[in-house]
């Protein structure tokens, strides 16, 4: 037992060690660390030591992925966006609707005529939640809790698509550059990573013009005139 | 009305009867008013708020005063008093058949009209519920139905939930009891489905 | 309205101008059941056809005679005769405060009456440019004045160019060439300003 704990993997030593160890990680300013040198260096030692260890590499991996939340997360605090300028030009005054009685045209055969629809459309919608069980057994204790930083991501996630069915009102189209006008370079890029993530979850879908480079983005069930080509 | 009697002479009891002769008319207008742009049965708490009165007695004098004013008229419009003391400003169905013709415009369109269709056949429901099954745009179709006051929108708890309103029955013809008009809406539905079937 | 002196004889020249007074009501009221349920202003061939005639001048004179019932009555409803010969029912303005909450429809608040009356004002204009001058909640705005009829939306080249429709016209009973209506809009807008300046 004494001579294992002498003898302990290079991993466990500077600088991959930072990998390895939940409270430092917790401590560390995620720009300091430069991921891509670490797991490079990480599996030339490995590869020189001879020893493979799968669930160090694992442990490596996701260390790796929460020094990217945090590094997003830092990226993701929005600042609300300032007011939109106003142009100027004549006001007019807002013209009153002459009070008119109107008999309508729908009936109640209209009404279930809809419903009909809209039931079949309800046997579609599954409300029980797929349970996802993972492949992998679960993480070690070493690993520190993602959860925490995914709420943020979340939360963050859900007022950037608040705001984006504020702005298409409900369902439609916006160009990102219309939606991210007046934002600074860096809040653009913090909503752009909030699309990817909204994208990845069916919220949204992203689409670019090939000439204009403009990017798309659509919410809600849209029938696109044209049919233009929709990816997540 | 009294206002083609109503003489010119300035004694003081002439024009004192003068006075209120004028403000029954007006408020018989406002009855009339609230009667013609609601195109729905109003009943007496709602008329006695366009009157800014509490007196019910009061109001439903100037409804039954209205009533004979449009029954001497005898033109193409009707008051009636419904149960429950509601009041209802109508065509008279005489005349339903000779200008049906120009009734073509629907109350909603088809998106607001399913998400209606839906909250009225599942109500009680959760807004939670209705946009799970019909998508984020129904938003703006719960704010439009509230304002038609076609449905309303409770709080309970953390959800809020929709049910259609008196409104919505009177102009469906359907029962102001919500579980008799969901028995109604899934006969209707169910004849309306199997005359579907046997249409193709 | 000449039911009330229609006399019991039946002596045959009374008899018959009974009967064609009779006619002439009953052709009044089918004139007021069309402007009552159409809510909009009916142009004289659209009456002609709910009179079954093809004399112009006899609905011509009938509307008139209309417009004198409603005005000798002095209740809160006029008809009222609009350019190009167009008639419409509706509820006299000064009713509208007192009644307005029981309007059945998303009426429309101040916000999207003024953001209507820019596009009225400024059009055929760029949806881009109504949102620089307004603000970014137009577009609340603007697919709420869509859903009613009052504007509509074309898509040219990039941008979207509004206008208001020819329902808008008629619910405003402004003319349905846009110049006019312009010039008639800037009439409105002038009374108004007025109005404004002596109330306060």
């Amino acid at each position: 037992m004494a001579a294992e704990t002498v003898k302990k993997p290079f991993y466990l030593c500077p600088p991959w060690n930072i990998l390895f160890d939940f409270h430092k990680l917790e401590r560390l300013t995620p720009w300091h660390v430069n991921i891509a040198y670490l797991l490079t260096s990480f599996l030339e030692e490995m590869e020189k030591s001879g020893q493979i260890d799968f669930r160090a590499s694992g442990v490596a991996l996701d260390s790796s992925a929460l020094i990217y939340l945090m590094k997003s997360k830092l990226l993701l605090k929005l600042e609300e966006p300032p007011p939109p300028k106003v142009a100027q030009d004549f006001l007019p005054p807002p013209l009153f609707l002459p009070l008119r009685h109107e008999l309508t045209s729908t009936t109640i055969r209209h009404l279930l005529e809809v419903l009909d629809d809209v039931l079949k459309s309800e046997g579609l919608v599954h409300f029980e939640k797929v349970v996802e069980e993972s492949v992998l057994p679960a993480p070690s204790e070493i690993l520190p809790q993602l959860d925490l930083y995914l709420m943020e991501i979340e939360v963050q996630m859900e007022k950037l698509y608040a705001a984006l069915v504020e702005r298409v009102k409900g369902a439609g189209i916006i160009e990102f550059s219309t939606f991210t006008k007046g934002l600074s370079r860096l809040e653009a890029i913090r909503n752009f990573i909030l699309l990817l993530f909204l994208a990845q979850n069916g919220k949204v879908n992203l689409w670019q013009d090939e000439e204009t480079e403009e990017i798309y983005i659509t919410i809600g069930d849209l029938k696109l005139a044209e049919g233009g080509e929709t990816s997540a | 009305m009294q206002k083609a009697e109503k003489p010119a002479l300035n004694l003081s009891t002439e024009s004192i009867k003068g006075q209120a002769a004028e403000k029954m008319e007006h408020d018989l207008a406002l009855l009339e008013a609230a009667l013609y742009v609601a195109g729905r049965p109003l009943n007496l708490n709602e008329l006695c708020s366009v009157l800014k009165t509490r007196s019910k007695n009061k109001v439903r004098k100037f409804a039954k005063e209205l009533i004979k004013a449009y029954t001497s008229r005898n033109t193409a419009l009707e008051i009636l008093e419904l149960k429950d003391e509601r009041y209802v400003l109508q065509l008279k169905a005489d005349f339903t058949p000779y200008v049906r013709k120009f009734v073509n415009r629907p109350l909603l369109s088809t998106g607001p009209l399913k998400t209606l269709s839906y909250i009225a056949y599942r109500q009680p429901v959760s807004q939670k519920r209705v946009v799970e099954v019909r998508g984020h745009h129904v938003y703006t179709h719960i704010r439009m139905l509230k304002e038609m006051g076609l449905i309303s929108a409770e709080r309970s708890g953390r959800s809020t939930i929709l049910r259609t309103t008196e409104y919505f029955a009177d102009y469906f013809g359907l029962s102001h009891d919500v579980a008799v008009m969901k028995k109604e809406l899934k006969h209707v539905f169910e004849d309306y489905s199997k005359q579907e079937k046997s249409q193709f």
